[in-house]
């Protein structure tokens, strides 16, 4: 067998491996690295409460939104965030199924990267209402008013939908995590880490029958988790599609978000992957095999995502009607066509470098293109909602809408409320999987020796 | 005289000799097996003839009853209180397909997740393998075959011997 | 939590809350409570801070809509003595008036709990007929002005009337002595009989003293005009209700002014008379574009300085005796072809007007026109002069009287001259030289600030008074409210300087109507009371055009400067009224500012854009302000609105836009000479409507009378329908109608309770209005053709907004209005970004008045006051359903049609609003859902919504 | 060696697990319970008035009916609290000097209203009209309770939304006849659905049409 059907290096001993990744958290190498990146997540997290504590205080006036922009920021940021976190759960589960041994080395930090973008996406929501005290009232409960939640809204539906989606995406990650705690658990030396893993790790001790189950039991989430992810960023696209706006009624939507979603995903994963390799020199588990598979699975769903856009031009054109055909005109040479353009240019411009294996080997590039494509759909969020919303049907009815400040400090402040508990799980977990990339290790090893 | 003892933990450096001393195990008519691995071993169920699990019935129940009670409180709700809302019908079930999936996943993934802890006995802090010397490297490196204490032939001194005698690179005694 | 106490007469603490905000907006606290109140206010900047909080002590309605759930006890206030007519929480209505440069816009005041919220038109009324305008409208909240002058002042300090008594005694003395030598009276417009009269008695007693009259809004110059074409004082009254041609030369006879209601109603009379094709043609030539202009079916665009050429031609056309034909443009020719055309069958039932910018010139013109077309006593119809007094000198002849020191004693009755002179005069520094002046107005004004006392002058709605309405019937003013500062009314006033001392509020007035009345007084007084008018109007006259040909004003300068008053403001008087500041222009959409109005080419030619500032020149005087580009303006005219740059109107009205009487010169104020250049510096100007090009949409329909054809009003649903109650509510609205003069809107936030959110806000989209009125125009900028489109909630039975609510806030009632309930919002604005429509109005801020603001009295308890966070809109009046359902049901019987009437239909001046059942195939509003020119908006969105419209009428081009 | 537990980790490991979630359980549903304790719907408080009146004095053993003081409650949106002029219409003639009733002399003399405490309230945003309650056959007591048993006045039910709704679907049971509207001992016969019926349709009740939001919330 050559070594390019191995996506591992098979020169390292299982105990190497397992030393090295619950080494990082044991013994944490990068001390100063990590107190900067803190610092500087953790200013960004403090933004995020100074503006959350204004808009309270004085309402979501602060923010640019007006009739008609009466969505904007929020609701952008609220789905560019969920997108991203589609990819983690859909990369561990889908090819949890399909057996791409490929996946072990990455499902971990995908999966982290998910619950936290879940989280920060979840927040939004509650953020841009004007009274996000009585946020209790869409949930169903025996209230005095005798009045219950309407389930016909695409808003209800998504409250139960990220809920899901969080609480299934932790599961499935926690599940598979407690192997490798236990693993910690028993390299840890210290009482406190002892203590720390023996509890998370619930004395899990590798028995066969332990094995046994945990086996059908992750699998089958796997299982759950593929029509989940679809499911979830469908219905975000119907709080979209459901409206009559024009730019929004459309049938098109929730399979271009759902590929929006993994294309973004994926990018956010690759940053991560390049950055984390790099960073705790894991060249060994994360080869460049990995980041070329990354590379064109990028490449595929952005193609597919570039389909979304030209389905949508096709769609306008098709359906005549002289609406769709003005907010067609908008997005390409509105007031905001910068976004269209800008959303086309970002997404798949560079992408198309990735087509040369070198442009996928390389971490930097897949950095640079990721970064790229994570801009590229956040411009294209931004797109989808201002310029269907700012020129709708009246003509009286159109206007214009400028983020404010508060609109930014928001936005900056969510991705310190992504780094802070993500600087933080890399420093109580181990980042890859260990058990799954032992047992990989070890089959390569057995079709070497026939 | 085996009262006071869990079983025999003896230690191999590979699945393929832990397979093969468990099949061995087996042919010398021992029954009450357990095995301790760094990640699942291909095939070393179906020696120590474990039944299948039982979790994809779970799962099952927690979907059926999350999709009961999705319906169930959907259609209540409109029940208690009818209220037309833009002209839509008061049980609008393509409206209810939304919500319902969504529960219908998550009753069944924490059912699954529940039951696996469950049939595992866990959370269980304490337990007398771990106080086995080399255990820590159960996780790690090595591949434990345990003969239980309350297996019909088990005997102190002759697990032992047989034991280091299918090549176990350690054999040690693991009390209550 | 704040409260709504109905049951406590609230005027009762009036002084005590002014006094309050007076001290408090320095207080450090209150600025706290401000902050707290009104998060907004800490974004603004220091000035724009100041501006807010002075806004919002002027114009936000209280209390409400606070969500906490558990409800503490609160205090409860009975009567005393509770007065047997009254029943709690039960509104009563007055018969009453409020006035408009001295006519009387008879009114119905609605007092809650004994404070007058809401007025409307007189239904009894000949010249209302019920109907409003936005200053009758707004004159409410005017009464609640935190601004008012609230007692008298001497050089700015405080004094007793005792005082203000004695001075009057010493100056009386002066006058005993040499006959009034030396006094004058400066008035504002009257029609006052009792002030007449008064003044009679007044010259009688000092014969040397003069009484001079000012009114800025054009007033005497028309009566000038009249008196220079009939040789005598006269008012034209336009019966348009019998009219099948009206042709115009810059006169904007539908738009504001005392004029409006009547003509409006009868424009609009005439114009329905048939179904199948429109009742009446109306043809305008103008300057400037106006709210009739609009409406025209030929409207030619010409510069204002054309208009007697133009009145000249026509005359040539038809053939009147000594015209001579001028020169014409191709367009011009083409015009009075048509008019002619159209005129010629139509003898007696035409008619012919023209406005102040044509002068005496065009208007002589224009009365042969009449005459020949036997027109006169027809559909144009002569009084004598109503307003007074007969003789008056001007204000030109006060100034220089001032100047050759030929003034001792000066009293300023309700106007404000210091203002609204024109700029030349002027006559600030002149009031300097009077030895002892005295100013009498509500507000202390500019004018008040420059004299030596300030007499604080009651509302016409807490007053004794009488005044004449635009057609010569006679109001009797009575209060509906005691008035609640240390105020007196003009009729006081005037008889302490005829030597009265503390003279009983009402005695002026009855005197006058005893002499009128005689026996019989006590019964046609009460019955005067009562109807809220008293019959008669003034007699017709005939007079015939005496003066031979007057000359043009020769033109000079390379612009024609044109002024109007402002849409919404008027004269300036209305400057601190909130209401109305808020008002979008009618025709630009412009709140806050006035506008220096130019057409596209000349923009063009200065390559200046919208609220660029624009410097305009008139002799040696110049103004600058905002530049606004008005699509079909006359190329070189130049339009200047009054009203604006006031700087002692008060918290609201201070220090916005420019002031153009600064440039005004007393021989041409309507129509001058000038110049304009660029400058630098721009301002964003807070307009409600960013884009007025239709874009191809047929979102405004016209219909030609060859494409009339019976409609069915059901559309199609995917849905299974929901079973209708017994009423199902539904409105039509008439674009053929529509004058766009927004007596709606404000009707609406006035019932409503929608609060006014200040300059900034609207900048940037906020304004709440429910109701707006969209201002489109299709065809080529330089000559459009413009549409007004009132666009409130549509009710859709299937409507997109409902369905978006994750809390059940917004839903459908068997009635099928669809209903917002604040009290469950939670603010996702899901059900704004579904409307396609977008009809629905948040709550970004916290827009409500702290307790201590006097407005909070205006505001009407039948509806909650919203606060932050929270969705709103039009609910039909849904107060007024209710009202209207129990009491049918109290009397077990069926609502009947007209039961229930929307505040906008009431308004409306031409009827173009109609709301009613529509399962009653009889009601009105059914009816006209089957009328051939019935439309649905946005039809294809299968909303079905039950606000539908009626196409407006284009006229075939076979004319 | 891994053993990091002592076996008694275990058992407070699942106390824990079974204290935690029977909190969170437990909290819900003292939440849910709360909203209705008599706290939060200011049921069963005697607030304090200026003046101890007694509903049971007057309405119960005086006999005097609700009307005579709440006057205008069958004609407007508010019951109305009594005037002080229809207070000393007796006590101008008996308990003249009793130091109790100061208050109403003073508030007579100074022209003062009195200060009462208002116990039967609801939100601002709730539009309630007494008319047509009382029209429709809506007796005093169903809202109220036995005032003529209360020697200080307190809010017998608790106005929730829910209360209101109850009767708004299903009027029937709760309607009486027009002669005992005031009558506090009235019971329901046991045909109290069918008689109420019977009232609600000679009444003309908008049956199914009162309980959309626009009927109390505007």
């Amino acid at each position: 067998m050559s070594e390019e059907s191995d996506i591992l290096p098979t020169r390292q001993s299982m105990g190497g491996i397992s030393d090295q990744l619950t080494g990082i958290p044991l013994y944490f190498p990068a001390e100063r690295r990590w107190l900067i990146a803190m610092l500087f997540a953790s200013a960004l997290l403090l933004l995020l409460l100074v503006s959350a504590i204004e808009l309270f205080a004085r309402g979501v006036g602060i923010w640019g939104i007006n009739i008609p922009v009466n969505w904007a920021f929020a609701i952008h940021n609220y789905v560019w965030w969920l997108g991203i976190g589609h990819a983690g759960t859909l990369i561990s589960a889908l090819l949890l199924l399909t057996g791409s041994e490929w996946r072990n080395s990455l499902n971990r930090f995908a999966e982290t990267m998910t619950l936290f973008a879940v989280v920060c996406a979840g927040i939004y929501p509650i953020l841009h209402l004007g009274r996000p005290w009585y946020v209790y009232w869409m949930f169903p409960y025996p209230a005095t008013m005798g009045v219950w939640p309407q389930f016909r809204s695409p808003l209800e539906w998504d409250i139960w939908a990220v809920m899901t989606y969080l609480t299934v995406s932790l599961a499935f990650w926690y599940t598979g995590l407690i192997p490798d705690l236990a693993a910690a658990r028993d390299r840890a030396t210290r009482r406190g880490w002892q203590i720390f893993f023996g509890i998370t790790a619930l004395g899990w001790r590798g028995s066969a029958r332990h094995w046994l189950r945990w086996s059908q039991t992750y699998r089958l989430m796997a299982g759950l988790a593929v029509p989940l992810v679809v499911s979830v960023h469908s219905e975000v696209s119907l709080l979209f599609a459901a409206g009559q706006i024009p730019g929004w009624h459309s049938t098109i939507f929730p399979p271009y978000f759902v590929l929006g979603a993994a294309f973004s995903g994926f990018a956010v994963v690759s940053i991560i992957a390049v950055a984390l390799r790099s960073w705790f020199g894991l060249e060994n588990l994360v080869t460049d095999d990995h980041l070329d598979v990354l590379g064109k699975v990028l490449l595929a769903t952005g193609l597919m995502t570039a389909y979304g856009y030209v389905f949508e031009v096709f769609d306008a054109l098709y359906s005549g009607e002289e609406h769709e055909l003005q907010t067609l005109a908008d997005r390409c040479t509105g007031a905001y066509a910068w976004t269209y353009w800008g959303a086309v240019i970002f997404n798949f411009i560079p992408l198309q470098a990735l087509w040369w294996r070198l442009v996928r080997r390389t971490g930097w590039m897949l950095l640079l293109i990721s970064v790229s494509v994570a801009i590229g759909m956040w411009l294209e969020r931004y797109m989808i909602l201002v310029t269907s919303l700012y020129r709708d049907f009246l003509v009286s009815s159109w206007s214009h809408f400028t983020p404010t400040f508060w609109d930014w400090s928001t936005y900056f402040g969510t991705i310190g409320l992504f780094l802070v508990p993500f600087l933080i799980a890399i420093r109580l977990i181990p980042m890859i999987s260990i058990s799954e990339t032992k047992e990989l290790l070890h089959e390569e090893k057995e079709e070497k020796h026939g | 005289m085996a009262e006071h003892l869990y079983g025999v933990l003896a230690e191999f450096e590979s699945p393929e000799r832990l397979l093969e001393a468990t099949r061995q195990a087996m042919e010398a008519g021992y029954r009450d097996l357990d095995a301790f691995t760094p990640f699942p071993v291909e095939g070393l169920d179906r020696v120590v003839r474990l039944p299948r699990p039982t979790i994809s019935f779970a799962g099952l129940g927690g979907a059926i009853a999350g999709a009961g009670a999705a319906l169930l409180m959907q259609f209540y709700v409109n029940y208690d209180y009818p209220l037309n809302v833009g002209g839509r019908p008061v049980y609008a079930i393509s409206a209810f397909a939304v919500v319902t999936f969504e529960l219908t996943i998550l009753f069944s993934a924490l059912a699954m997740l529940i039951a696996m802890l469950w049939q595992n006995g866990l959370p269980r802090l304490n337990y007398p393998v771990f106080a086995a010397k080399r255990f820590h490297r159960a996780s790690r490196d090595r591949f434990f075959l345990c003969v239980n204490a309350q297996d019909a032939l088990f005997d102190e001194r002759e697990t032992r011997a047989f034991l280091s005698g299918i090549g176990a690179l350690s054999v040690e005694l693991v009390p209550k | 939590m704040k409260r709504r106490t109905c049951d406590q007469p609230p005027i009762a603490r009036g002084p005590r809350v002014w006094a309050g905000i007076e001290e408090l907006s320095a207080d450090p606290e209150f600025q706290a409570f401000i902050d707290a109140e009104f998060p907004a206010v800490q974004e603004l900047s220091k000035t724009a801070r100041r501006q807010f909080l002075k806004l919002m002590g002027a114009s936000f309605a209280l209390a409400g809509l606070t969500g906490c759930e558990k409800s503490s006890f609160v205090a409860a206030l009975p009567y005393v003595d509770q007065p047997d007519s009254e029943t709690l929480g039960r509104p009563r209505y007055y018969a009453t008036a409020v006035l408009l440069d001295g006519y009387a816009q008879p009114v119905i005041a609605t007092t809650h709990a004994g404070r007058p919220t809401k007025l409307d038109g007189n239904p009894d009324h000949p010249v209302t007929q019920g109907r409003s305008d936005i200053f009758m409208q707004s004159a409410v909240l005017q009464l609640y002005d935190p601004d008012r002058a609230n007692a008298p002042t001497r050089h700015g300090e405080p004094v007793s009337w005792t005082d203000v008594e004695s001075a009057i005694g010493i100056m009386r003395e002066g006058w005993r002595a040499d006959q009034g030598e030396g006094a004058r009276l400066l008035l504002g417009p009257t029609t006052s009989p009792t002030l007449l009269r008064q003044i009679d008695a007044f010259l009688k007693q000092f014969p040397k003293a003069r009484v001079h009259t000012h009114a800025a809004a054009g007033l005497d110059e028309r009566r000038e005009i009249m008196a220079a074409v009939y040789g005598r004082r006269v008012d034209s009254n336009y019966e348009l209700a019998v009219c099948d041609v009206v042709v115009g030369l810059d006169e904007d006879f539908l738009g504001p002014g005392p004029h409006q209601v009547r003509n409006a109603l009868g424009w609009s009379q005439s114009r329905r008379r048939s179904s199948d094709r429109p009742g009446n043609r109306l043809f305008m030539a103008e300057s400037v574009p106006s709210a009739t202009g609009a409406l025209a079916d030929h409207r030619l665009i010409a510069d204002a300085g054309r208009m007697p050429a133009l009145a000249e031609a026509l005359a040539s056309a038809i053939g009147v005796v000594g015209a001579s034909r001028p020169s014409l443009t191709e367009a011009e020719a083409g015009w009075i072809a048509r008019v002619v055309g159209a005129c010629s069958e139509h003898k007696g039932r035409s008619l012919f007007v023209s406005g102040l910018s044509g002068g005496a010139a065009a208007a002589l013109w224009i009365a042969r026109i009449n005459q020949q077309f036997a027109n006169a006593g027809q559909t144009l119809k002569l009084t004598d002069a109503i307003t007074g007094p007969v003789g008056a000198a001007t204000l030109a002849e006060l100034a220089s009287d001032i100047s050759a020191g030929r003034v001792t004693s000066l009293v300023v009755i309700d106007c404000n001259p210091a203002y609204t002179a024109p700029g030349e005069l002027a006559l600030g520094e002149a009031f300097k030289r009077v030895r002892s002046s005295i100013h009498v107005g509500t507000q202390r004004d500019e004018t008040g600030n420059l004299c030596e006392w300030q007499l604080p002058l009651a509302h016409a709605l807490e007053s004794w008074s009488d005044a004449r309405a635009v057609d010569g019937t006679s109001t009797i003013i009575q209060p509906v409210i005691s008035p609640f500062y240390d105020v007196r009314t003009t009729h006081q006033i005037l008889a302490m300087l005829l030597g009265e001392v503390d003279p009983a509020a009402d005695a002026a007035v009855r005197e006058t109507w005893q002499n009128s009345f005689g026996d019989s007084f006590e019964a046609r007084w009460k019955q005067a009371l009562h109807d809220g008018f008293v019959e008669g109007k003034a007699s017709f006259v005939t007079a015939s055009p005496v003066a031979e040909a007057v000359a043009a004003p020769s033109a000079g300068g390379d612009l024609d400067i044109v002024f109007r008053p402002d849409p919404t403001v008027w004269d300036g008087q209305f400057a601190n009224v909130g209401w109305l500041q808020e008002l979008p222009k009618t025709l630009t959409t412009v709140t806050w500012s006035n506008v220096i109005g130019v057409s596209p080419a000349l923009a063009a030619r200065l390559s200046a854009a919208n609220g660029d500032h624009v410097e305009v020149s008139v002799g040696t005087r110049r103004i600058s302000g905002p530049l606004w580009i008005t699509p079909g303006q006359a190329d070189s005219t130049v339009a200047l609105y009054l009203g604006y740059g006031r700087t002692r109107a008060g918290r609201v009205g201070d220090n916005l836009g420019y002031d153009a009487y600064q440039v005004r010169s007393d021989a041409e104020p309507w129509l001058t000479q000038g110049s304009l250049h660029k400058l630098a510096s721009r301002e964003d100007l807070a307009i409600t409507q960013l884009h007025h090009r239709l874009e191809g949409f047929d979102l405004a329909r016209e219909i030609s009378p060859g494409q009339v054809k019976e409609a069915s009003a059901d559309q199609a649903s995917l849905y299974p329908p929901w079973p209708s109650a017994k009423n199902a509510w539904g409105m039509v609205i008439d674009l053929d109608s529509c004058i766009g003069c927004n007596a709606c809107v404000a009707a609406c936030t006035a019932e409503n309770n929608v609060p006014v959110v200040g300059p900034d806000q609207v900048r940037a989209g906020r304004e709440m209005h429910w109701l707006r009125i969209a201002r489109y125009y299709t065809g080529d900028i330089a000559e459009p053709r413009s549409f007004f489109e009132p666009v409130p909630c549509m009710h859709c039975e299937d409507a997109p907004c409902e369905m978006g609510c994750p809390v059940h806030a917004t839903t459908h009632s068997p009635e099928g209005v669809n209903q917002m309930v604040y009290n469950r919002c939670i603010g996702t604005r899901t059900c704004s970004s579904y409307c396609p429509y977008k009809v629905r109005r948040f709550n970004f801020y916290d827009y409500r008045a702290p307790a201590e603001s006097p407005t909070h009295a205006a505001h009407n308890p039948e509806v909650t006051v919203r606060s932050r966070g929270v969705m709103e809109k039009c609910t039909y009046c849904t107060q007024r359903i209710e009202a209207a359902h129990v009491a049918a049901d109290k009397e077990s019987r069926p609502i009947r049609d007209g039961d229930v009437v929307t505040a906008c239909q009431q308004a409306c001046p031409t009827k173009a609003i109609v709301f009613g059942d529509i399962n009653d195939p009889n009601s009105e509003v059914a009816r006209l859902k089957r009328d051939g020119r019935h439309y649905v908006l946005l039809e294809e969105q299968g909303t079905r919504p039950r606000t539908t419209y009626l196409a407006r009428w284009r006229e075939d081009d076979t004319g | 060696m891994v053993q990091n537990f002592s076996p008694v980790a275990d058992t407070w490991l699942r106390l824990f697990l079974i204290g935690g979630l029977s909190l969170a359980g437990g909290s819900m549903i003292a939440v849910i319970g709360f909203a209705r304790s008599a706290y939060m719907t200011d049921t069963d408080t005697r607030p304090h008035q200026p003046v101890p009146f007694s509903h049971r004095h007057h309405a119960g053993e005086l006999g005097i009916d609700c009307r005579y003081c709440h006057s205008n409650v069958e004609t407007g949106p508010q019951a109305g609290l009594p005037p002080t002029e229809t207070c000393m219409t007796c006590h101008s003639q008996i308990w003249t000097n009793a130091t109790m009733l100061e208050p109403v002399r003073k508030s007579l003399a100074m022209n003062t209203p009195i200060e009462w405490t208002r116990v039967a309230k609801l939100p601002d945003y709730v539009f309630f009209r007494h008319d047509i309650h009382i029209a429709k056959g809506v007796g005093c007591e169903s809202c109220h309770g036995r005032i003529d048993q209360m020697a200080l006045t307190y809010r017998a039910k608790a106005f929730t939304m829910q209360f209101c709704i109850d009767c708004h679907r299903d009027p029937g049971p709760h309607l009486r006849p027009q002669d005992h509207i005031t009558d506090m001992a009235w019971q329901p016969s046991p045909r109290a659905r069918k008689e109420g019926e019977e009232i609600a349709a000679h009444e003309g009740i908008r049956f199914g049409e009162l309980t959309h939001c626009y009927v109390c919330h505007r």
